[in-house]
This record gives C-alpha cells, structure tokens and sequence, in this order.
C-alpha cells in the first residue's frame, strides 16, 4: 500500500492475513517437518515482529475504524485500533515472535495431527486473537473470540490419542463456550434495546444501572472462565499440560490477556461509566483466584500443571488490579485509578513475556527428557546450561524479585493499594489495605514455587539416569527463548518509558491520567511530590557492583583455590539422587498451612512393605464440590425426564390429550 | 319445541345417536362390535348428511354423503373385518382403565366439550348449532379410547371414529368444508386404512400378535455415560 | 398456472409414479437424483421469478408463493437434491448388507419423490385444506419408509409414528374446520374462499377471536406434533433413529421445517384476529419446554441417530422461541435459523449414516476413531456437531447470536434457562462426538466411497452464512419477517 | 548531591560493614551474661570471617556456577539495603533508587539465592533448608509490608528516609498504631534472622535448624560472605527498626557535619540497647517446632493489622 493510505489498522490486517496464509500453506506439505517447522514457522515469527512493530508504533496514534463487507446483513464486519487494542496486539506479536521461532525447532515426528495441520490451527489461533483485539462489533467480536477458542481446543488435542487430552479439552471448550454465551448475553444487555451490535452503539447507549449491573456481571463471568477465575479455573490446570509446550506459552502468556482485555474494553470504554462496588466484586474473585492458584502451584507435581496455577494466580493479580481500577474510578480518584490500570496493562505485558518463556523452557526440557514429573528430573543445569540459566530468569521475575520486570507491576500495583485507605467509603477503606497483604502473600508465595520450579528441574542431582542424555536446546529454540528473556530485561530496566506508552493508552481508555511526571528517565517516580521511587537499572549496577567489587577484593585479597568433594553425608556413606527432597516434599510445608485448600489422599507404605511406596494425590476442593454435584444434577433430571418416555404408546397419546386439553382450557 | 322443524328434530337426534354410539365403544371390548359401531356411526354420519343436504339443498353435501356411504360404511368396515378375520384378533384385552372409570371420564369429557363449544354456538348460523359440541365430545372420546385400549386394532377403531367426529363438526357446523378438501381427506382415511393392513401384517410377523406391549421398547433407559 | 411451479409440483410426482415402476433398477438411484435436480432447478427458477416480480398467486389462488414460503421451497428441494445424492451410495451399501431388497428399494425411491411432493405442496398451496391434506399425505408417505428394515423396532417406531402424527393431525384438521367456519362468518360462504390463506389474511381482523383461539389450539397441537415440540414430541426421536439415514436426514431437515411453517402461517391469521399475546406466549412456552426436555434427554443418549433427533427437537423448540417472541429481528433469526439447521441437520446425518455403516452399529460407545478411519467422515462429523452447536463462524450461531441476545432484552426471564440449556446441550452432544471422532479406531474400511460431497456443500453454505449473508438473501429474510409481522 | 549527603552514604555502608559482625558479637556477649556463662570474645565474628577466607574452598562435586555465585549476591544484596536504609542521615543520594517496598523486595531475592544454592548441591538437608526459609520468608513477608504499610500511611510515603524524616521531625512523637506495629517488627525480625525461637543460631542439630542447613555445604570464602551476609541482614533489620519506631537523632534536614557526627552515638547506643533486647528475648523463649512458626507469624501479621486499624480509626 501507498504511504498515502498506509494506517496502523491497515498493516496489521495484512499481517493477520499474512498468518492465514502462512497457515494454510502448512496444507501444502502437511507432513514435511523442514518445510513446516524450519520454513513457515519463522516466517510467522517474522510476521510477529513486524506486527509488534507496527501495534507498538501505533500506540500514540489516534484511534481509527475500518469496516469490512462481510458479516451480518445489517452487521459489517466494523474494526478499530485504538491505544488499548495496540497494546495487546504489541503484546500478541512480542511474545508470539518468541513463541513461534521456538515452536519452529519444537516439531517432532509423532502421530497425532499432522504438522501441516498444526501450523494451521496454530496460526489461525493468532490471527483470530488478533482479530478479537480489533473487532468494533459484537457479532465480529464473537466469531473471532470462538474461532480462537476452537483453534486452541484443536491445538490442545494434538495428542488426541490420550484420554486424558480427550477429557482436557472436551472441559477447555465446554467452559470456553458458556464463557462465550455469558459473553453474548451481556453484549445483548449492552445494545440497549436500539439492535446497534457496533460497540459504537454500545458506548452511545445510556443503561440503567440495574442493566449496566448484569452486563458488568454477564461479562465478570464469561471473561472470567476464559481468563481462569476461580471457581471457572478447572480447565485451566487440564489444557495447559495438554497441549504443546508453544500452545500452552499462547494460551497462558496471550489468550488470557484476551479475556483482561475483554473485561477493560466492556467495563471502561463499553459501559463507560463504571460503579466502585463493582469493582468490590472484581478485586474479591481476584484476591481469591491469586491466592487459590499460588498455593494450588505450590502443590503440583507436574512442571506444566504447576505453572498453569501460576497463571491461575497471575490473573488473579490482575483481576485484583482491575478491581481497584474500578473502585478507584467509582468513588472519583482518576489519578490512582491510571495508577492501578498502568499497573494492570504492565503486569500483562511482564505475564506474557515470564509464563511464555518458562512455558517454552519447560517445552525445552520436555523435548529433550520426555519428562513432565518434577519427581523424575533434576540437575538439568549441567547437561541444559542455556534451557536453564534463561529459564532461571524467567523464575525470578515470575516470582516478583528486583530487579526484574515482574516486581515492576506489584510494586506499581502496592503503591496503589497504598491509597485505599482514603476510598470515602467505611470498611471498605479498611479492608482494602488487608488486599494488598493478600497480594504479597501471593507474590512470597510465587517466590515459593518459583523455588521449587527451578530448583527441582534445573537443580541438584539428575533424579533418573535417563537425564545424563539430556541435551541442551537447539539453535531455534534458543533464539527463542533468548528473545523472551530479552523481554522481561527491557521490561524491568526501562519502566519509565513503558509507562510513558500506558498512559497515553489509560488516558484515551478511562480519561484518568498520572501527573506530569517529572523524574530523570532512569528513575520511576509515579506519583511525583510522593518520594516513592525505584530505579531498577541503578539497582542492578548497585548490586552488580558490589557483587563485582567483592569478587575482585576476594581475588586480591585471598587465593582462589577450590577442591571438588562429595557432599556432606551425615556419615551415611549410601546417599544417592533418589534420596533428594521430592517435589510432594517440597509442596508439603504449603500442604500443611493450607490444609484446607485440598482434598488429600495419601498412600503411606507399611514399615514392612516389600516395595514401599508413598503417594499423595491432591485434588481440587472446587471440583468435589461444585462441579461433580452439578453433574451428578443433570444426571438425575435427565433421569426424571427419561422416565416420562416409557415407550408406551398410550401415554404418549395421554400426554397430547393433557397438553390439548390443558390448553383448552387456557382459553375457555 | 314444534317451532323447531322436523329435519332438524332428527339431525339433533343424529348428534345425540353419534355421542350414544361413542360411549358404547368405550364400552366395548369385543374388536368385532367395536367395528360394527364404527360401521353403524357411519350410517348415522350419512343419515345426518342426507337430512342437512335435504334441508339445505346444497348439492355438495350429496357427494359427500355418497362417499360417506362408500367408505365408512361399507368399505372401511369390510377392511377391518377382513383384517380381524385374516388376523383372528377378536378380544381386546382388559383395557388400562376398567370401563366404569373410563365412562365416568367421558362424562367430564362430555361437560368439558361443551362448556367449549358454548361460545360457537352462540354465533352458528346453520342449522345444528349445538352439534359442535357434540362433534369435540366425539372426538374427544375417541382419544380417550384410544388412550385405553391395548390392541392395535381398538386404537384404529378410535382412530377412524374421530374422524368421523371431525367430519360431523364440519358438517354440521359449515355444511362441509370445500369439496377438494373432502377429497383430500376421503383419499388420506382411505391411504391411511391400507398403509394400516400393511402395518398389521408387518407386526403380525414380527410379533405374531397385534398387543401392543410388544410395542414398548424404544424407550429412554439409563444410559451410563462414557467419558466426558 | 405458472410454468416453474407446474415443473416444481409434476417432477416429483412423476417421478414418484416413475420410480414406483422402475425403482428396482441399478439405475434407479440416479433416476431419483434426476428427477430431484430437475426439481431443485425449477425451485430455482421459481425463487427467482419471485424475488423478480414479487408474490405470486395462480390456480384460482389456490397456491401461493411469497417471500417466506419460496425460501422454504428453494430450500427444500436443494437438501433434496442432497440427499437423494447421498442415499446413492448409501442405500447401495445397505443393499450389499442385505438390510434392504430390490423391491423394498423401489419403495423406498417412489415414496421418497412422493414426499417431496407432499413438502413441495404443502409449502405452495394457498388453501389451508389443502396444507392440511398434504401434512397428512406427508405422514403416510413417510411411515412405510420408516419401517423400511422391518426390525421389531423399526416396526413399533412407524407405529407409533403413524398413530401420533395420525391423532395430532385430526387435530389439526378440527382447528381447520373452526378457522372455516370462522372464515365463513365474516367472509360469507362462498365456499372455497373462505379457506384460502390470502383470504383469511385479508380478513382477520374480523374473525371470531373466541373461536380463533380454540381453532388455534387445535392447529398448535396438530402441527406442533409433526414439529416435534415436547411434550407431543415422543415419536420423533423412535422414527429418526430406526429409518433409514437419508429418511432421518430429510425428516429432520424439511418435514419439522414445514410443520413449523403451518403453524406461523396459523399463529398470523390468529394474531390478527386475537390482538393478545396469548398466542406468542404458547409458542415461546412450547419453545422452552421442548428445548429443556430435549437437553436432558440427549444427556443420556447413546444411539447416534437418536441424539440428533432429540438435537433436532431442541432446534424447533429454539426457533418457536423465536418466532414466539416475535419482532423483527427475531423473526429474522428464526427464518435463519430454520435455514441453517436443516442444512447442518441434514449434513450431520450424512455423516452419522457413513460413519455408522463403517462402524455397522449405531452405538456410539462402538463407533471410535472416525478421524483415522475415514479423515472426511470425521472431520464432517466433528464440524457438523460443532456448526449444530452454535459454534462461530457457522450460521447457527448467527441465528442463535441474535436469538439470544433478543431474549436478553425481551424475555431476560428465559436466558438463564436457554444458558443452561444450551450448556447442557453442549456437554451432551459434544461429550459424545468427541470420542467417536478422535481416538483408537476398530472398524473396517467398506468397498463403497462415502457420498460426502453434499456434508461438505452443505457445512460450506452454513459456514459461508455464517459469515456473510448475500444481500438479496437477506432482502427475502426481512420480507418474509415482515409478513410474518412484528416486523 | 551535595557532598554531605555523599559522605552520609558511604559512611552508612562503611558502619554497615564494619559493625555488623560486632553486633552480632555483643548479642551473643549479652545472651552469655543474660545466661550467666562465661562469654567468647566480642570479636570472635570477626575472627570467624577471617579465618575462613584464608581456607580453601572445598565444593560439592556437582555444584553449579549458581552455587558459586551465590554467596556474592546475597552479600551484595545485603550492602546495596544498607546502603538504603537510613541509619544515620535521611539525605541519602541513593535512597531514591529504591522504597521500602523495593527493599523488601532485595531481601525476598537474597532469600531466593541462597535458597536455590542450597538446592544446587542435592542433599535432602539443603533442600529442607531451602524449603524451611522459603516457608518462613513468605510468612513474614505480609507482615512486614503491613508494618511498612502503617508507616507510610502515617507519612504518606513509601521512601525509607522520608517516613523517617516525617517520623523524627514530627512535634506528637507518640503513635499507638506503631507500638503495635513494633511488636510486630519485632516478631518479624526474630523470624528472618533465624533467631530463637523460630531458629537457634547456635546449634548444627540438621533436623531442627534452618539458616544452618542452607550452608551445609558452604566452607572457607563463600561460607564467609554468607555469615558476613547473614550479620549484615540482622543489621539492617536493626536498622529498618530504628528507622521506623525510634528515628530520633539521626541528622535529618539540613543537618550538616555536625547532626551526622551526633548521629554516630546515637545510632550506636541504639545497637547496643537493641542487642540487649534481642538476647533477653532469646533467652526468655525457648524454640518452637517449625509449624509452630506459622502461627508466630501470623500473630506478627494480627498485630500489624491492628496497627493499621488503629491507625485508620485514630488517625494516628
């Protein structure tokens, strides 16, 4: 296209297109894996960054529509990229650029579907993220948002082979789809009677708060079983373990920020103007979901199983963030309110980047041991030093550690919690403080798993002997997770500069803004006048030079010998790897605290057992509790209703009788 | 009551004939009289017809009194008696509801039909007003029948006896309806009678037995699930 | 007379007279193909002439084709097309499986034209009589199909078939009779007339509301037996599920279809009349209750077939929902969605057949690994049940995305129910397919190429509604939700 | 920066480092007498640390890079939250790079490392022990930002000096809120530097020890920085304390030369009256089981709260 015409909006629809295309090329040659894996997927990388290039440079653009002749007949397809869609559509094409070169040195011969067909489903999954993030119209928005819930369903059954997968992801789309008719309804609340499905409309039309109320609600519900709120999260641990290792870095590092930015289009640009006790709501299920998912994490015995309930508390985290967005906005504060919401947007940026990496680093490990079980890896350090040392900073920002990127978003996220305290209205004002302990139990916890993450994979003694052919990733994968990490480094070091991108985006968004600021760029300083401040670059020098001082003082000063030696035994000469602290062991102090979170079963061996044996299984209480009775309901109406059709003729003709004469007598 | 003309008298004498013949069929447990009452509901049926086109002079309702004649008074109870004999089913069992219940039933239904027919009455035109309700108590009867019987061919019996109280409604409440209609309808009774022989015999090899409990095994029974 | 309608009505009569003579032939199954393309075309020429010069009204007015009932016409005669080719190969298989003989065969091809004709004429005809001679006529041609296999169960299916739809239709015929008689009073008994719909139409205004309304309910209960609304819906599943496929296939797809038909074309006349919501709130209530009971029951079915039968009463319940709740975009959605189903519907059942005689059972507790047995049965399977699902980009959902979001502001008190229901619906049908499709298989590969073509042309034109419903189309949709009113 | 402010940095983290050991030395000099034994030397850390760079660094077999590195890092963690505590002057250049919440944050990651290096080598008791501070930090962790939390509210910062400044310079020295809150704190302190009655410092009893079991396989240099580490850590939360609940007398403002000199006595007085404190306490208490430490902490974390309410009832 011309110079003349060219627009964000424009670049980025050719770039979807280009991805269907790309997508439908892996038909060609379904089955050869050079011509899949070595060629497409790179290019898809390639289409990824030119589409974060375009979104990021977007992001100061004015907003702007397009509408396509397909759709319904009174419905065109209508499209808008504002600030926000920018955001995420940066978000989309920076972690799936990492993801996607990844996945193109991750095929493998194997059955399930074949390569050709992955790379369909795959890049029909992005593309229909991308549209869902454009989409100015509820039919548009709909269509996109179950195509990528499909997409992915297929992406998660590669192996469909499995029961198990089978079961996964028969749960992941069912939930998707009552998600998806939450969602429907609430856009059918939202078009207030004038049958306007643009979100133009929408944004036009003036609700009564009752309505505003169940659109708010509907939405809560449906983005929330997308997203993984508790108590919608049980797909969640099931799909993510299923599906590849670069299917699960998308769905947890990209298409659940597509639920988060659902909830923000409907809440604060849809419904306009948002009630603070709405955002009571919003922050409980997420206060809740962060800590249910955390200490969930903190128990599981699978790698993949165990980050899914990391993502689990993530959301949570947002959803907390999102929550107080509100509340702020309600009772009149914008100021705190962009504070909360900048904080949002970051932590789903830094989600992306961390779950994705890690998701692509355990998808290294698998790859090479065939191994998912905590209990059966260890010591990969030595045999994956790559795998392991850009997986370790993965970990550390994950577990919200300075000076990496994932502390940024809660410290922005405590710095406004700080201000709770003067929301007008009593108890609340009092209990919202309690939330941000809550948020750092969960962020000490995150540091908990993120412990036994990388110490029971990466650390210690290989616990098989399998592991001693472990090797490490290979150049694609690398790249890959190279670019992840890159990531999170520039999202930790330059917070200034991203934020100076947010606000603009929270302004067009919510028309609340930061003030002026006025801090040196290596220095943030949200709320000038307030001293809270944090340097992160300065930080790192600071520590980095210390730790380099001491190093070259302990050189200059002292010797450098080191002797090699076997550990410390306790005179028990007989210690090998397998009498290392399990992953169950290391889970088990939460198991202890939490009690109360789980359903346990534990299998204790006898003291004279020939092959004693010792098992844990944990399970969710939500699961025992809601769901298997909602089940076990159905079963018992569909009985009742069974019982009515006995296959006797009479009463069938009996039934029409009743029902003629009953209605008769209607009206008599 | 000598206002009211003779014609009439006996067309209201008819409605009454046809509610006394339908009581006597829920009555009935032979299959063999329970035909023979379908045969001589039909001659009412012409009978009725016969008196209207008298009194009215519409010449339609001549033709359709001659296929009144030809198929529900000779040639459907030939077929049926055909298929009895051919078939050797004489007896109905014991019905699902003993016969003073279902009488008392058809009572109600009776009060029922013509609480409904009420406010049509009060607008008929035509001559046999309050033969509408008399042609919904039919009908309804005839469900009922069909609802209690156990033989196949008791049901067909009711079956074809609530047509007859539909074509006794039309008539007597529009003279009948248009002749391509009557037709229509003449020629699916008639289709309907024969698909039904061709039924019986299906059934009769199949079950070698028209009882219908032989006909209760499609039905909804537990279905464990598989995974899901 | 019109040309195109004369074509429409004779060629499937004729071939019905036709193949009743040489149904037996090697070549009687293209034979049937013929006679329903030579059909499709003349509906073809037909819509167009329609949407050309508007509504047409011939034979001393006896039909009668407008905007709502041509779309129905085109679309009937196409999924005849559809199926007759799909029953090729497969009525040649159960031939081989010895399920069927030769003479049984021509039964079965001269029935199947004479049931298209009945749609055909009961869809056209202007005489609400002569709708109700055809419904009936439809009945009669379809039973003796059911029972084609002359199984124990296909015997009682028919019988109970024949017995329910018989008694609902006598019905039927006694609120004809009340709607006649109401019609002579207030047009004068000129005799034919008075029951043409045009007619009626003009005059509704002064019928007899106290008689209207029992004739109503006479007509609901009728026509809604052959609809398959619950709770008068119990021969439906036994019939769909013990004849043949292609049977199940345009039963499902047409007959429920034109049932609904007479109804809206009654629920016109009576709401005219009525001037109260009575009407409306029977359909949405028979909507509602068939749509849960069908959810609860496809819970705990194992027979393919079945299934979608109970799926196919859960669809008619959706779409007397909708035109219950009357408007225009409800009717609209409706008409859609009437469309979309009996594609899909039918596509589906295309698919269950092969899929069935590959696995030779209809349990789908046996039927496993489609997609690595036949990767197109399979993927057809899967596709279908998720369009059938309501999931985008194919046109059900479009129908159901406008239905839903209707009664979100018109009945908020039937959206929690439709939620669950739909929830139900979806854990039920696609708890079930999933397995058969993906999977370890155990069946065999068959002799005979599966007939998928008309699964995948018909899943591409509910896929292609889905995203985009080409102008005149739509201009049809508007003017029959016009006619139909609210609109 | 002016120059005095300089000079208040670089003379807190030389204090930091120097004192440190001998802090922890007059602790133990206070328990002895407390418990009336003959005390070691008030130097003896020091001698410790020496005496352990001068050996030779013996390392498991399969240790990593990441078990080498460690020790540094915790060490450099330890002198960058010196450095950003204000245990002297307010006025420190570079306070600004980090909040108290950053702080906790720094602490959090030298907790991490030591953690992870005690998993590097694979015995069951690094792994215990790695598990065991884990559990603790992420107890006290909420109780100590709710302690921070009240703090700040009250000067309406989360800078170390500026709530310091606040505090100290403030004419109604007397809040309720902090008394709580410095129950609290100290509750905390005791926890993180594995002290009685969570940890005994004194014992290598494995199955009941936690700081001890994480350097198991620690010897010479590395085993040095981490006590030195580890001394400095007390330190800081020493100095965190006074910052908070006792801020008098540190050169706040403009103070020049001669506020900053005052500052050097006050802050040591501090230190050797804390000393007592914590030796009495750990010589009242006897150690809990470790899952009687949930509940420690949880008290630690009841008592904040209350601070906060307090707070947000009183204003003050």
């Amino acid at each position: 296209m011309t110079p003349a015409q060219y627009s964000p909006l424009n670049a980025c629809l050719v770039l979807l297109v280009l991805w269907g295309v790309i997508g439908v090329a892996g038909l060609l040659r379904p089955t050869s894996l050079r011509f899949v894996g070595r060629t497409l997927f790179p290019l898809s990388a390639l289409v990824s960054v030119a589409l974060a290039a375009v979104a990021g440079w977007s992001l100061g653009v004015a907003p702007e529509r397009a509408i396509l002749a397909i759709g319904l007949p009174d419905l065109p397809v209508h499209l808008r990229r504002d600030g926000l869609s920018s955001v995420f559509l940066f978000l989309l094409g920076a972690a799936s650029a990492g993801v996607s070169i990844f996945a193109a040195g991750y095929f493998r011969r194997g059955h399930g579907t074949s390569a050709g067909l992955q790379c369909l489903q795959y890049h029909l999954f992005l593309a229909s993220m991308g549209v869902v993030l454009l989409a100015d119209d509820a039919y548009a928005f709909m269509v996109a948002w179950e195509t990528m819930a499909l997409s992915s369903y297929f992406l998660v059954t590669t192996q469909h082979g499995l029961p198990e997968i089978r079961r996964a992801g028969f749960l992941y789309l069912l939930i998707a789809h009552v998600g998806a008719i939450s969602i429907l309804l609430s856009f059918g609340v939202m078009q207030g009677g004038s049958w306007q499905f643009t979100f133009e409309a929408m944004r036009g039309a003036r609700l009564p708060a009752p309505w505003a109320a169940a659109a708010f609600l509907l939405a809560l519900f449906g983005f929330g079983a997308k997203a993984g709120l508790v108590p919608l999260h049980v797909w969640l641990p099931e799909a993510h373990p299923a599906a590849p290792s670069p299917v699960s870095a998308l769905m947890s590092g990209v298409m659940l920020k597509t639920a988060v930015y659902g909830m923000l289009r409907v809440t604060f640009d849809l419904l306009g103007q948002p009630v603070w006790w709405w955002g009571l709501v919003a922050l409980a299920v997420g206060l809740f979901t962060a800590l249910y998912g955390v200490v969930f994490a903190a128990a599981q015995s699978d790698m993949k199983r165990l980050l899914a309930y990391s993502s689990i508390e993530n959301v949570g985290i947002i959803f907390t963030a999102f929550g107080l967005a509100i509340v702020f906005d309600g009772v009149g504060m914008p100021m705190l309110a962009a504070l909360a919401l900048i904080a949002l947007l970051y932590h789903c940026l830094n989600h992306a980047f961390m779950k994705s990496l890690l998701f692509v680093g355990t998808g290294a490990v698998l790859h090479s041991t065939g191994e998912r079980n905590l209990g059966r890896l260890g010591g990969l350090i030595h045999r994956m030093p790559w795998v392991a040392w850009l997986t370790l900073i993965g970990a550390l920002a994950l577990a919200g550690l300075p000076p990496l990127n994932g502390f940024v978003s809660e410290w922005l996220l405590l710095q406004s919690f700080l201000f709770a305290h003067e929301v007008p209205h009593t108890f609340v004002n009092m209990l919202l403080p309690l939330g941000a302990a809550v948020v750092v139990l969960a962020a000490a916890l995150a540091a908990y798993v993120m412990v036994k993450f990388f110490g029971v994979i990466f650390l210690g003694q290989p616990r098989e002997a399998a592991l001693a052919r472990a090797h490490d990733a290979g150049v694609l994968q690398r790249l890959g997770l190279v670019w992840l990490a890159a990531g999170c480094i520039a999202l930790a070091l330059f917070p200034t500069q991203v934020i100076h991108y947010l606000r603009g985006v929270v302004r067009q968004l919510s028309g609340a803004d930061l003030p002026a600021q006025t801090a040196p760029w290596w220095l943030l300083e949200p709320i000038p006048g307030r001293q809270a401040s944090y340097s992160a670059l300065v930080f790192l020098l600071a520590v980095t030079a210390v730790v380099l001082l001491t190093i070259l003082g302990v050189r200059l000063f002292y010797h450098q010998r080191v002797r090699r030696a076997d550990p410390w035994d306790c005179g028990f000469a007989r210690l090998d790897a397998r009498m290392q602290d399990t992953a169950e062991g290391f889970g088990q102090p939460i198991r202890h605290i939490f009690a109360q979170f789980f359903v346990l079963r534990r299998e204790l061996p006898e003291p004279f057992d020939r092959a004693p044996r010792y098992r844990v299984l944990i399970s969710d209480r939500i699961w025992l509790r809601l769901y298997q009775p909602l089940a076990g309901l159905v079963q018992r109406i569909a009985d009742g209703f069974a019982w009515l059709q006995q296959g006797r003729i009479a009463t069938y003709l009996l039934y029409s009788f009743v029902t003629l004469v009953a209605l008769l007598a209607l009206v008599l | 009551m000598s206002a009211v003309p003779l014609t009439l008298q006996l067309l209201n004498f008819c409605a009454a004939l046809l509610l006394l013949l339908s009581f006597a069929m829920l009555s009935q447990r032979r299959v063999v009289n329970l035909v023979n009452l379908l045969a001589v509901q039909g001659g009412v049926l012409l009978l009725a017809t016969l008196l209207l086109a008298a009194r009215t002079g519409q010449h339609h309702l001549y033709l359709s009194a001659a296929l009144t004649l030809g198929l529900k008074v000779i040639l459907l109870p030939w077929l049926l008696h055909r298929l009895i004999r051919r078939l050797g089913v004489y007896w109905d069992a014991e019905p699902l509801l003993n016969i003073s219940g279902t009488m008392l039933v058809g009572v109600l239904i009776v009060v029922f039909a013509f609480g409904l027919a009420q406010p049509i009455s009060q607008l008929a035109s035509t001559a046999t007003r309050n033969a509408i309700g008399i042609a919904v108590a039919v009908v309804l009867l005839s469900f009922l029948m069909m609802i209690t019987r156990r033989k196949a061919m008791s049901q067909v019996v009711g079956f074809l006896s609530m047509e007859n109280g539909l074509f006794f409604g039309a008539m007597s409440a529009t003279y009948g309806m248009p002749m391509v209609v009557e037709f229509g309808v003449a020629l699916d009774v008639l289709v309907a009678v024969l698909v039904l022989g061709i039924f019986f015999f299906q059934i009769r090899e199949q079950f070698d037995s028209l009882d219908l409990h032989h006909l209760e095994a499609l039905r909804e029974e537990a279905a464990e699930r598989g995974e899901d | 007379m019109s040309l195109e309608l004369l074509i429409l009505l004779a060629t499937p009569l004729t071939g019905a007279l036709t193949l009743g003579v040489l149904g037996a032939r090697r070549f009687a199954p293209e034979l049937n193909v013929g006679f329903s393309l030579l059909t499709f075309l003349a509906a073809g020429a037909l819509a167009v002439r329609v949407v050309a010069a508007g509504q047409l009204l011939v034979a001393h007015e006896q039909f009668f084709i407008d905007a709502f009932n041509v779309f129905l016409v085109t679309l009937t005669a196409l999924v005849g097309l559809t199926t007759a080719i799909f029953s090729r190969p497969y009525m040649r298989v159960e031939l081989e499986h010895g399920r069927v003989r030769p003479l049984q065969l021509r039964l079965y091809h001269s029935m199947y034209q004479l049931f298209m004709t009945t749609m055909l004429v009961a869809l056209t005809t202007n005489n609400m009589g002569l709708l109700w001679v055809a419904m009936e006529a439809a009945t009669l041609s379809t039973v003796l199909l059911v029972t084609l296999y002359r199984t124990a169960a296909s015997l009682e299916a028919g019988w109970k078939y024949f017995i329910l739809c018989g008694v609902g239709i006598a019905q039927a015929l006694f609120g004809t009779i009340l709607l006649y008689f109401a019609a002579e009073h207030a047009i004068g008994g000129e005799g034919v007339s008075a029951l043409l719909w045009t007619h009626l139409n003009g005059v509704k205004g002064q019928l007899e509301p106290a008689v209207l309304s029992l004739a109503f309910v006479f007509l609901l209960v009728g026509y809604g037996t052959k609809a398959g609304l619950a709770p008068l819906h119990n021969w439906l599943p036994d019939a769909h599920a013990e004849g043949p496929t292609p049977i199940s296939a345009v039963l499902s797809g047409l007959l429920l279809n034109v049932a609904i038909y007479a109804v809206v074309r009654c629920k016109i006349l009576v709401e005219g009349s009525l001037h109260s919501a009575l009407p409306s709130q029977m359909l949405m209530g028979f909507g509602l209750l068939s749509v849960v009971v069908a959810v609860f029951l496809l819970w705990r079915q194992r027979d393919i077939k079945r299934l979608f039968a109970y799926s196919s009463i859960e669809h008619m319940g959706i779409i007397t929902f909708a035109f219950g709740m009357g408007g225009a975009v409800a009717n609209f959605a409706a008409l859609l969605h009437m469309t979309v189903h009996s594609l899909t519907k039918s596509a589906i059942f295309f698919a269950a057949g092969h899929a069935a005689q590959k696995a030779g059972t209809q349990l789908m507790d046996q039927i496993r690994g489609l997609i690595t047995l036949s990767p197109t049965i399979g993927w057809g399977l899967m596709m279908g049940s998720l369009a059938i699902l309501g999931m985008p980009p194919f046109g059900v959902f479009a129908s159901e995305f406008l239905i839903l979001t209707t009664a979100m502001r018109e009945q908020p008190w039937a959206t929690p129910i439709l939620l669950a229901a739909l929830a139900v619906a979806f854990a039920a049908i696609f708890g079930r397919v999933q397995p058969m499709v993906f999977g370890e298989t155990t069946a065999k590969r068959l002799p005979h190429p599966p007939a998928l073509l008309p699964v995948f042309v018909h899943l591409g034109l509910v896929l292609g509604l889905g995203l985009y419903i080409p102008p005149y189309l739509a201009d049809w949709y508007r003017a029959a939700a016009r006619l139909i009113g609210g609109g | 920066m002016r120059p005095i402010e300089l000079l208040t940095q670089l003379l807190e983290l030389a204090a930091a480092l120097a004192v440190a050991p001998l802090f922890l030395g007059w602790i133990n000099q206070c328990r002895a007498w407390l418990q009336n034994r003959g005390a070691p030397s008030i130097w003896l850390p020091y001698r410790g640390i020496r005496k352990l760079f001068h050996k030779d660094a013996v390392i498991a077999g399969n240790a990593s890079q990441l078990f080498r590195l460690a020790p540094y890092i915790t060490f450099g963690a330890m002198v960058v939250a010196a450095g950003i505590i204000p245990s002297m002057g307010t006025r420190l250049p570079f306070t600004r790079v980090a909040d108290a919440i950053a702080l906790v944050g720094l602490l959090a990651t030298a907790r991490v490392f030591i953690s992870l290096a005690a998993m590097d080598v694979g015995t069951a008791f690094g792994t215990l022990g790695a598990r065991r501070e884990m559990m603790i930090g992420f107890l006290a962790e909420p109780a100590l930002l709710m302690i921070i939390f009240v703090a700040s509210l009250i000067s309406s910062t989360t800078a170390l000096p500026a709530i310091t400044e606040h505090l100290a310079t403030q004419t109604l020295g007397l809040y309720p809120s902090l008394a709580f809150t410095a129950v609290a704190f100290t509750m905390v302190l005791l926890a993180e530097n594995a002290r009685i009655p969570i940890d005994n410092p004194a014992t290598h009893l494995e199955l009941t020890m936690i700081h001890e079991a994480l350097l198991l396989e620690y010897s010479a240099r590395h085993l040095a920085l981490m006590e030195w580490a580890a001394a400095l850590k007390l330190f800081n939360y020493a100095c965190i304390g006074f910052a908070l609940f006792i801020p008098w007398g540190v050169s706040t403002g403009q103070g020049g030369p001669l506020a900053l000199a005052a500052s050097i006595p006050v802050l040591a007085a501090k230190l050797l009256a804390a000393g007592g404190v914590l030796a009495l306490i750990e010589t009242v208490s006897a150690k809990l089981r470790v899952f009687r430490a949930p509940e420690f902490l949880a008290t630690a974390f009841l008592f904040a709260v209350l601070g906060l309410l307090v707070h947000l009832l009183l204003g003050a």
